[in-house]
């Protein structure tokens, strides 16, 4: 039995948080917001120097052919250090749709980090996030993939999240229901494990500033009921992590449950997200509340991505259906 | 309908509730942009015109002599007609019962009125970067000068809402470096053009320059910018914190206009999320719990009961209250809950309920000591 | 306007009070919990000496003929003082159903304390409580009175509730639905009521025992996760109490929405109980867990009143039905 | 399923599947009155007759020398398969690591065989009226009686799990009244029918004297009852409370057992209660993050890693799990969820958990203090 990262997979997340913590992925993120996609791309590239964009792309393709484990990883990654762009999209989406279409050499030039990949797949995903800039599809219901047409930008909670309208262009392949199945569930791990990294850098954060920040003469950290609510923090996402690599080898082997842990996976995550968020903001008080906090980046991302690749109601009713 | 009114109470209702209907523009662009800012002192301006700005206030300064009964009417018939929030709200709430129980005549003459119409917004400037929920820290300094008869004042002041389309400013300065915590503080009123201020917008979630900081460099503000004795700042500042008007910090209205606008999401969306139901009856619950909670207040309080701690009781619940409204409306709003506009916007304005104004942390540790007793 | 107790209400609460601290409610609940009823008789004479079985029964039947709100003030303190015996049934129930009938002469008797009475009405009430040793009814679906014929004690989580199976012996009355509907809200109201003062008592003995427990040095009570655990408490109860007077005041004037009115003061009295209940034992520790502890005649009390007269599920249906 | 095993764990876990549900009697009698006692005791013979009941321990001891990851597979047959509440529980998990740890070879021999055939129940005495969550406030004492070759135990413990049917005590005493708190503390076990050891049952809120009362008037215990060195007792106790054997403490099995019994009720009854939904769905979320939690712990402490402190994060996720779970079936039962039986018994059963062993409280403070390095 082995259920926790290797020794491979430590040094993989090791290499990414490295990378990520010299690369300013806040001031990326920031300049993204505003539409200046220049250090967002710089960030793009150099994570793609150690794999990231191709972690899915078949071998056939100039892809590393990685699984659903280590896509997780770089995830929870992305997630913690707030790397903007449509990664879940790219990394995560387009190989599991792309592949053996008329449509597949796209993945050579996302393996190589060259282009990114949006898609707007309704009802669950109605609007392609960050469409200017990327290769964009329109996945119909009933699993027909057509080019993508951008259309105007619709405003996220989330600034730094670029949200598009698009419509059907021309008609690439009909996929099976199997395969679309499969490349949502992996969006929706992919977007778990970005809370998860979200929630792991918000109580991070906050820790932090409740050691250095002092009211009534002493550190605020000092207080019980500081303590208490960071604690639950840490259980919450302490017990939303196995989840998401339950989830990843399940979908790694095919299994007929992979759906069904999904979900569990991401309506963990974005629960455990969603608890570090407002309890970050609450015992950081009014300096998270503004936008030069670089808190409120993660709040807003989390807010937003509790809704993405199918919100809570969607995933609670396919795990119900599920169970009985 | 409970509870029940007298007939003149009926009838001023009535009055309010036409006037409203037949003035009211509905929601405006956000105060907090300098479009909004025109928008929201132009209504200010009909809000008075009408004599409906400030109805619990003298006739003299504007007001219409309402009882507390006649003022919570009022209030709920102005958000449930969904009128604009209003700029002039700092003022009214917060400085205004200081000036009327603390203030000079000179003062009453010189400032209220043209804070009733709109004229004057007022900012305050409570916190500072190291005095939040710990108030009585406050550094910011005011030093005597008695050749041009006034004060000084230096420091920062921060989380100041409405600074940035305000015209004054009211906070506390230490004056008395020596005095310890919370004596030696005084409570000061003062243009925002006053050579010597600097004010800094700072952009809230929802990007609007909700709040913003304000620098003092060597700012003088004669004696006559000062209310109460000078060191009595604190004391005076706190009389009215807990007073009758600490209700206002949040209209029922507001949170039943709220729960009603969420049954009528629920009556649109809810078939396809029956298990929103219990959340979306209990917001309306507690919506209830409030205007009733509300309204037995108002009756103790015209029996002589003080709401005194009671105030942190009833931050903390609508605090809660509004955070879980809108929580359960985002759920309803599926895949469109990231998109920005009506409830995306409340919500965000939402979660500021819980830390300003005293976190709930501190409001908790009042309840808890001086209302439930417990050792401090 | 006056939405608050008048200065005779708030009398009344007190003479209730003094009368319930000094007639040893616990000892005549543990007894009657034993099936011993004779402190809890007595205990009832003394209560109908000052009037409360004789609240809601008509003048021309020796009653007080009171209203809703006085009814109200008296649950909250029975339930306060933790007073064994079918209390909601003689006193709300009783007067509702029988005034009318060929049995109304037992309301003579309950207004003297003399007799009391139980009722099971299924679905939401299907046994009666403290059925031996009172006058028992039975409420069919559809508005059927009948006599009801005692069978065997089902086992409630709270002792001092000795349930009964009930089936149905001669009939006595069709009733009309909205007096059936009547009577059932105010069961629920009363029941809403008693929860509020079980809440309330479980607050108040907490309070006393964190003040006085020491641990670690000092009292628990000073401890800040224990302080804003009763804290919250505090505010849950201040924000049900006027939920109760509201639906009062409703259900006297006859008012259409008094049924709504009724359910929103039921679910937020259990639910405010339900927290104090929890946040009792959380803060007591162990001590509250053993039945020699009073506390745990509360917490079972409040348990088992949470599904009497209608379960939070029955009336936030009831809610919702009348809100769209 | 994940996570996947071993050949050889395999047919580990299908062996102990096998000889479970052949032998297994289901649920019995509550464990804390007499008869249910007797049963109890009867199903650990028939466990250690078929080397089921101590499985991590060595083969000399009567176990089967099982990993780690042997021992977790066994107990989640063991809960899937409905077995009966362990009563040796407190004997294996509490004492028995420390006996292997610090315990002398012939304390090893002496106590632990009976122990694994439930010959002899064990009861902890640790909690004294004054000394609940803060366990070092301990004052029974232990006076040396050189004459005797022993010690002379007085004072009273209290909160002492199967006391009531148990054979055996162990715990803490003061041996040093002059050292401070934690030091000064001696691990001692000791016959409850030692002269002097009073009894007294204490009921639950279920009814069943669940613990007791130990009363301890100058009881005499030889030195053969220490358990390492005198004055050592604190750390002896705090060597062994976050080894691994502390994922014991709650098994996963039991909660995924109970996630499908709710989903079995839900099955039954969820069609009328739609708004349970989110609840009944979250409970097996849960219970499969506690199972999977599990093996991501077992996997790291079979790489090396040490629980420490974690078992606070373990203590605060599975007592809230286990309240929370048992509350939403009572909601499903509706006007049933009154009345004694499984759902009710097991609720209150439940309730215990956020008190027990070292109170929510004191748990958040560690994973505070410890894990997340907050200052103290």
């Amino acid at each position: 039995m082995n259920f926790a990262w290797t020794k491979e997979q430590h040094a993989f997340a090791e290499t990414l948080d490295a990378l990520l913590s010299s690369a300013r992925p806040v001031a990326a993120a920031r300049s993204w917001a505003l539409g200046e996609r220049d250090p967002g791309l710089a960030l793009w590239r150099a994570l793609a120097d150690v794999g990231v964009p191709a972690l899915c792309v078949p071998e056939r393709l100039g892809g590393l052919d990685a699984g659903p484990v280590e896509a997780a990883i770089a995830f929870e990654k992305l997630g913690y250090h707030g790397a903007p762009g449509p990664w879940i999209e790219s990394v995560a989406v387009a190989p599991a749709l792309l592949a053996g279409t008329s449509e597949e050499t796209v993945l050579t030039e996302v393996a190589a980090g060259e282009t990114l990949v949006s898609f707007a797949a309704p009802p669950l995903t109605p609007r392609a996030v960050d469409a200017a800039g990327a290769r964009v599809f329109f996945l119909a219901e009933g699993g027909a993939l057509h080019q993508g047409v951008t259309g105007p930008l619709a405003a996220s909670v989330d600034p730094g999240r670029r949200l598009f309208e698009v419509t059907p262009g021309d008609h690439i392949a009909d996929l099976a229901d199997s395969r679309v199945a499969g490349a949502f569930d992996g969006a929706a791990l992919a977007c778990a494990a970005v809370l998860l990294g979200a929630g792991e850098r918000l109580l991070a954060t906050s820790v932090d500033y409740v050691g250095e920040r002092r009211q009534f003469g002493r550190p605020v950290g000092q207080f019980q009921a500081v303590k208490h609510l960071l604690a639950d923090v840490r259980v919450a996402l302490d017990f939303a992590r196995p989840l998401v690599l339950g989830a990843a080898h399940e979908l790694a082997a095919g299994s007929p449950d992979a759906g069904r842990d999904v979900s569990a996976a991401k309506v963990a995550c974005a629960d455990a997200a969603h608890l570090a968020a407002r309890t970050a903001l609450q015992v950081h008080g009014a300096i998270a509340y503004t936008v030069e906090c670089d808190v409120s980046l993660w709040l807003l991302k989390v807010r937003a991505l509790m809704a993405a690749w199918g919100t809570a109601g969607f995933h609670r009713d396919r795990l119900i259906r599920a169970l009985i | 309908m409970t509870p029940e009114f007298t007939e003149r109470e009926q009838a001023f209702r009535a009055e309010a509730r036409d006037w409203l209907r037949a003035n009211s523009p509905g929601r405006l662009p956000s105060m907090d942009t300098p479009a909004g800012a025109v928008a929201h002192r132009e209504w200010e301006r009909t809000l008075a015109a009408g004599r409906w700005s400030v109805v619990a206030w003298p006739a003299e300064f504007g007001g219409r002599d309402a009882t507390l009964t006649e003022w919570v009417l009022f209030e709920e018939e102005y958000y449930t007609c969904g009128a604009p929030t209003r700029i002039a709200q700092n003022g009214i709430s917060l400085l205004a019962p200081v000036i009327f129980e603390h203030g000079s005549a000179e003062q009453r003459q010189r400032y209220l009125p043209s804070m009733a119409d709109g004229t004057d917004v007022w900012a305050q400037a409570w916190s500072e970067p190291e005095a939040g929920s710990d108030l009585a820290a406050i550094r910011s300094r005011a030093d005597r000068d008695d050749d041009r008869g006034g004060w000084v004042l230096n420091g920062q002041k921060t989380w100041s809402s409405r600074a940035a389309v305000a015209d004054h400013g009211f906070g506390l300065f230490r004056t008395d470096p020596a005095a310890e915590r919370h004596r030696g503080l005084t409570y000061f009123l003062f243009p925002l053009a006053t050579p010597g201020i600097t004010v800094r917008p700072i952009a809230q979630l929802d990007g609007d320059p909700g709040f913003a900081e304000i620098f003092f460099d060597d700012v003088f503000v004669p004696d006559a910018g000062v209310v109460g004795d000078p060191g009595a700042g604190w004391k005076i500042a706190m009389s009215t914190a807990g007073n009758e008007r600490g209700l206002s910090l949040r209209s029922p209205g507001r949170f039943c206009a709220a729960a009603d606008r969420l049954l009528a999401l629920w009556r649109e969306r809810g078939a396809s999320s029956p298990h929103l139901r219990d959340r979306v009856v209990d917001a309306w619950i507690q919506a209830q719990a409030y205007r009733l909670y509300t309204w037995e207040t108002v009756a103790k309080v015209e029996q002589g009961w003080s709401v005194g701690a009671h105030g942190s009781v009833n931050k903390l619940f609508w605090s809660q209250l509004d955070v879980d409204l809108h929580e359960t409306a985002l759920e309803l709003l599926g895949v469109d809950q990231e998109l920005r506009g009506g409830w995306v916007d409340d919500y965000l304005f939402a979660l500021a309920g819980p830390i300003y104004a005293g976190t709930n942390q501190i409001q908790r540790n009042i309840v808890a000591e001086r209302i439930l007793g417990l050792p401090r």
